[in-house]
């Protein structure tokens, strides 16, 4: 296993989906020539040319459409959201378009693509450059929503997602691009979407999370290892469709559940999981499921307000006590 | 042009490219149309289709002499007002009719009604609801083409309300940019729902905004088929040849309301008298008679064959079944499974 | 109290406020000649002029941002979305823009404006004009979310969010115009925002929804009164922010929950309600509270299929079938 | 233009225009934006300020020549750049520099950082972070000075990435239909972060772009402070008297990088030094002296206070407060208490 960091990992996907498939290009704002705002794309414009590495104007409604159209009659386009902040523009292809073409067809189109690039909060970029967007995404049937928390499963995923006929939400975070983990070797490594990860065995408490969470949660589960709390993680990875399975295994096991996720409460991923877990699992849990999200205001820039509003291991700990009655 | 719309026939050069054959081949698919939408316009008022439903009727000129410069390897895409191209390119009466009437044997399997008419296998892309929205995707099929060097050309309508639309002008600067095979067809019938053109856009020569763009802008008279022809194959040579993209202006009219709903009272029975003068049906029948390349009669025959393939269209469509209760999943991913039943509301729903 | 459709109860509010406050006007795609693409805003050009009842071209997102805008500078922009479904394009105004320029400026700006218009399926319009777009409004935080189910109601409910100094979004069922109901004829009857409605009182069971899930629920509720299940039925009204009090106190009673919406399962308000309850209310759950929501698939236009995607009186009599365990 | 911004001083019929008092305060301007950034630069450096932070030097001739022409009841918008517009309406220095370091005595309480610097009462609106977005705002100002006959105009700012985006078009539309108040000020630097003007525009004159809306359009020296100021000062007066609005093209050039965090590798050393001989500065530097507006005595006088200024800003900044963790819920809603404990995670973070 090659130690590579996220942005290396994702790089090497773009990069072995390109090589295998010359349907796939990639299209963004600064992708080819800045070899892209967070350097995911380096390297390939040299590698492929301007055709299959095109840089855009800033334009996120109108080159989201190309890749819809591009798609529509058989090419496989990445559109890199520089970040997810702005895609909030290129929503009506997203929703309108990408996730009802093949239905509104009565399936004459497929539309395989993948929106992808940063999500969620950096450091001090105050309100408009700050959001955690998979809720709205999660909302929508006819689009998958993937989400890695480790290079390695970044490198498998996107290929995935890359391969995947329906169009595929791949968000990235924005402050875990040098984050540096094991990275696979295989030949061609790629991971099934639709799948859980359980990233550590534990029989008390079940906290499910994604993305950046998930490292809130190892640090949790690490620090209340030491109080004798065995807490199981559970990483999403796909968290639509979400793989139920894996989830309702864990929780029939720990009867408690913390869900972790950086987006705003109202309608997140946690009220998702909290509705089904206990439709699901209803005798079978012994506290309330406890979801630990961003607090439910615009992220301010200040950093001290920042890291407030942020969901952080402290909280986690927190969620994990007041499942187990410990606090 | 206002002139030359109320011509009654239609241009001579642009007729005497065209020829007789072509012509008469034109006259006949626009009946086609006319004759299907007003059979389809009978069938809503007696209930049997529902939801939005926008005629073409009146703009027939422009869909039957823009495709007529195509070929078939050629892309098409418009709004919802896609009765006439669908008609033209890859649709049957029969599957429009029973798409508008919510059947199984309809184009899109019922899924789409009359704003969402695809025939993907002959090119036409639907079929579009939300204004303005697929010039972005026509630009797309343009960038296909150019990616794969493949020499076919698209071909996007849109009506000139979208022209207010920012992905209007994203889209042409992108086409300029990146010289993408597009033609991009205005369709200006001067309304967009009850807003007359004047109320919606700070210019009136809309076809001149391809000069922000760097991009060869053309107005033709589209009520005007042979025109509309000529103006289009122009356009489409140059996508081809020179992957350079094109703005026409298509000066047209739509004699119904916007939808079966619309009273339209936003503007006068002169008016619309006035424009019924120019019908391109008209124009090209007047055309066709005086240059002997037809007979009344069999103008008539012509007009008797496209009211019998409607008739036939709802004869079809109407002891066509509706599409099962089983399939509810499908067509949302690739894989029906994909749509889980724990991601439904209740299961009996499916019972 | 006059019989009222929801249309002419709407129009009521919208012609006091105008008449009360001359900074408020109605900005919209055919809200002045053509008197309202669903005649909501009937009569009310001839009465107010062409600067105050404003037709606009095709183009949602800036029209959008016409009404921030003025609202930042003082009037009181009543901005009309012909539909919903075509508000996607204006997304970035109202989640990056309305919904944050408060905060971001450190409290200088009140954006106090109403985005109003139809939301849900009509009948047979297919997948992009059959949207139930509640939940992306709810997730986002600086904006409000109202959604009557009755005319009186929708009047009092919309004089309050046009007196709101926060941007509210007015959620109005498509085809619920034409419904008519009892209109308080009080000389100037508004209705505060965050408060929910008890519209039927009963003690075996809660169903919570609002808009049109309410007529689903009472008719569920008055089927079910013959076989002796006494249900209440509460009234959200205002989605965003939540009265959990009202809630709390009928969840406390019956112990049983259904909640009833049009808008996708994923996220949705079924969801956020679901998640809350089971927090505030654990202990007093005797089943896990069921949502009814739309089939998770982007709407068809067949009228079978949209029949059997849409949520209907059967499937809340069903779910509270279920909760009660007569199933 | 290249060969005008070459130019050694000021357009000198604009510099007469403008005179010797208002030309003499301009430079002091522009030396306060220049001095307060290069402070900013190094507060950044030294870990001071973090997140995103965009120097508007180079270009501090356009915000202060436009806004020269301007009165106080005016509006004024822009975009993420916003430190010069902000510095030279409203915003103090110790204000500016508090909202960079995030602190509560900032101009935004340290909510927005340097992309949303605001001063409502001085009519700065922002301070805004979505590329193109602003400028329908803007146009809402403008829509509110038309509906209240208030006579006052908005002039908004928005670099030439920004003209790829639809909002811009759509608001043009709307300014020109509806006989809106305000001057669209279109800063083109030539480059959008990474992306030169060519690779991003169809055409390279982009004030023709007014044509598509029937909108006057000029272009303009925006190194020339003078020239920015009567070019502007027209369209104001155009917009005050006859409610039209007006395109300018401001040509310019960023010295620095986009950002704090872009190394610019993307242009050359050789361009960057010649664009740096038409220093907006140093044009009204020159200007000043040759004419015997200004002693070389004097301009060193306004630069020390300059220097003061950012200094002094610096140290107010430093030893300001962090906002109150209290106040997390204010400022959301008009009502801090419409932030429901319940609608966010744990109660304990608030503790
Ligand atoms: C984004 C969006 N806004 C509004 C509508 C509602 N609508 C449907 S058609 C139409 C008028 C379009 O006029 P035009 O583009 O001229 O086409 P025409 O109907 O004349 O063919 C409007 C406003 C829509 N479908 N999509
Ligand atoms: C909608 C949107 N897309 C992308 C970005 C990222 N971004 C920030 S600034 C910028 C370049 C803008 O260039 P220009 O408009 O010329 O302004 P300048 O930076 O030159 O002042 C980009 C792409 C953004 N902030 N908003
Ligand atoms: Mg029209
Ligand atoms: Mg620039």
């Amino acid at each position: 296993m090659a130690e590579l960091s996220f942005r290396e990992a994702l790089n090497q996907a773009l990069d072995e989906e390109m090589a295998r498939d010359e349907r796939v290009f990639l299209m963004g704002e600064e992708v080819g020539y800045y070899d892209g705002a967070y350097k995911v794309s380096q390297g390939l414009l040299a590698k492929y040319g301007a055709l299959r590495v095109v840089d855009t104007p800033i334009t996120e409604l109108s080159f989201a459409g190309v890749g819809v159209g591009a798609a529509m009659v058989g090419l496989r386009p990445v559109i890199e959201m520089m970040t997810f902040n702005f895609a909030i523009l290129a929503l009506d292809q997203i929703f309108n378009h990408a996730a009802k073409m093949r239905l509104m067809s009565g399936g004459q189109y497929s539309v395989p693509m993948v929106f992808r690039g940063p999500n969620g909060a950096a450091h001090m970029l105050s309100a408009q450059h700050s959001q955690a967007t998979e809720n709205w995404f999660c909302n929508v049937p006819g689009l998958k929503v993937v989400m890695p928390s480790i290079p390695n499963d970044g490198k498998g995923l996107l290929k995935a997602a890359i391969r995947d006929e329906d169009p595929v939400i791949f968000l990235e975070s924005e402050i875990m691009y040098n984050m540096k983990g094991p990275v696979s070797d295989a030949e061609d490594y790629v991971i099934p979407l639709g799948q859980c990860d359980v990233k550590r065995q534990g029989k008390d408490v079940t906290v499910i999370s994604y993305s950046k969470g998930i490292h809130h949660a190892l640090g949790a589960a690490e620090a209340l290892a030491g109080e004798g709390v065995s807490v199981e993680v559970i990483d999403l990875m796909t968290l639509r469709p979400l793989d139920m399975e894996t989830i309702r295994r864990s929780v029939k096991k720990t009867g408690r559940v913390v869900t972790v996720e950086e987006s705003w409460p109202y309608g997140g991923i946690g009220a998702e999981l909290a509705y089904r877990i206990q439709m699901d699992c209803f005798d079978w849990l012994d506290a309330p499921v406890t979801r630990v999200t961003q607090l439910d205001v615009p992220m301010p820039y200040a950093e001290n307000l920042e890291a407030l509003v942020l969901p952080n291991v402290r909280d986690v700990v927190a969620a994990i006590n007041a499942v187990t009655y410990r606090s | 042009m206002a002139e030359q719309a109320r011509a009654y026939v239609c241009d001579s050069d642009a007729t005497d490219e065209l020829g007789r054959d072509r012509l008469r081949d034109f006259l006949q698919q626009m009946l086609l149309i006319r004759r299907f939408e007003e059979r389809a316009a009978r069938e809503y008022a007696a209930g049997r289709i529902s939801g939005f439903c926008h005629l073409y009727i009146g703009q027939e000129g422009v869909a039957v002499g823009a495709l007529g410069a195509t070929e078939a390897r050629d892309h098409v895409i418009t709004a919802y007002r896609d009765h006439g191209h669908a008609l033209i390119r890859g649709c049957t009466p029969r599957g429009v009719m029973a798409e508008l009437m919510g059947k199984a044997t309809g184009s899109s399997r019922g899924r789409g009604g009359s704003m969402h008419l695809f025939a993907a296998e002959a090119g036409f892309h639907g079929g579009h609801g939300i204004v303005g929205a697929h010039i972005p995707i026509a630009a797309g099929f343009g960038f296909a083409s150019k990616y794969r060097k493949s020499g076919d050309v698209t071909l996007c309508f849109f009506g000139e309300g979208a022209i207010n639309q920012g992905a209007f002008y994203e889209s042409l600067n992108l086409a300029s940019l990146w010289g993408l095979p597009v033609v991009f067809i205005c369709e200006n019938n001067y309304y967009a729902m009850g807003t007359p053109l004047q109320r919606a856009s700070a210019i009136s020569d809309l076809f001149t905004k391809a000069d922000a763009f760097g991009m060869r802008g053309d107005v033709v008279n589209g009520m005007d088929v042979a025109a509309m022809w000529r103006t289009t194959g122009e356009a489409v040579q140059r996508a081809r040849a020179e992957m350079r993209p094109t703005l026409i202006e298509a000066r047209c009219y739509r004699f119904r309301g916007h939808s079966m709903s619309d009273p339209a009272k936003y503007r006068t029975k002169e008016e619309v008298d006035e424009r019924r003068a120019s019908d391109p049906i008209q124009l090209a029948t007047n055309t066709l008679t005086e240059r002997d390349w037809a007979t009344q009669d069999e103008i008539d025959a012509w007009d008797e064959d496209a009211k019998a393939k409607a008739a036939d269209s709802s004869e079809f469509a109407q002891e066509s079944p509706e599409p099962s209760l089983d399939d509810v999943g499908n067509y949302v991913y690739a894989d029906p499974m994909q749509w889980r039943p724990d991601e439904a509301t209740f299961p009996h729903r499916r019972d």
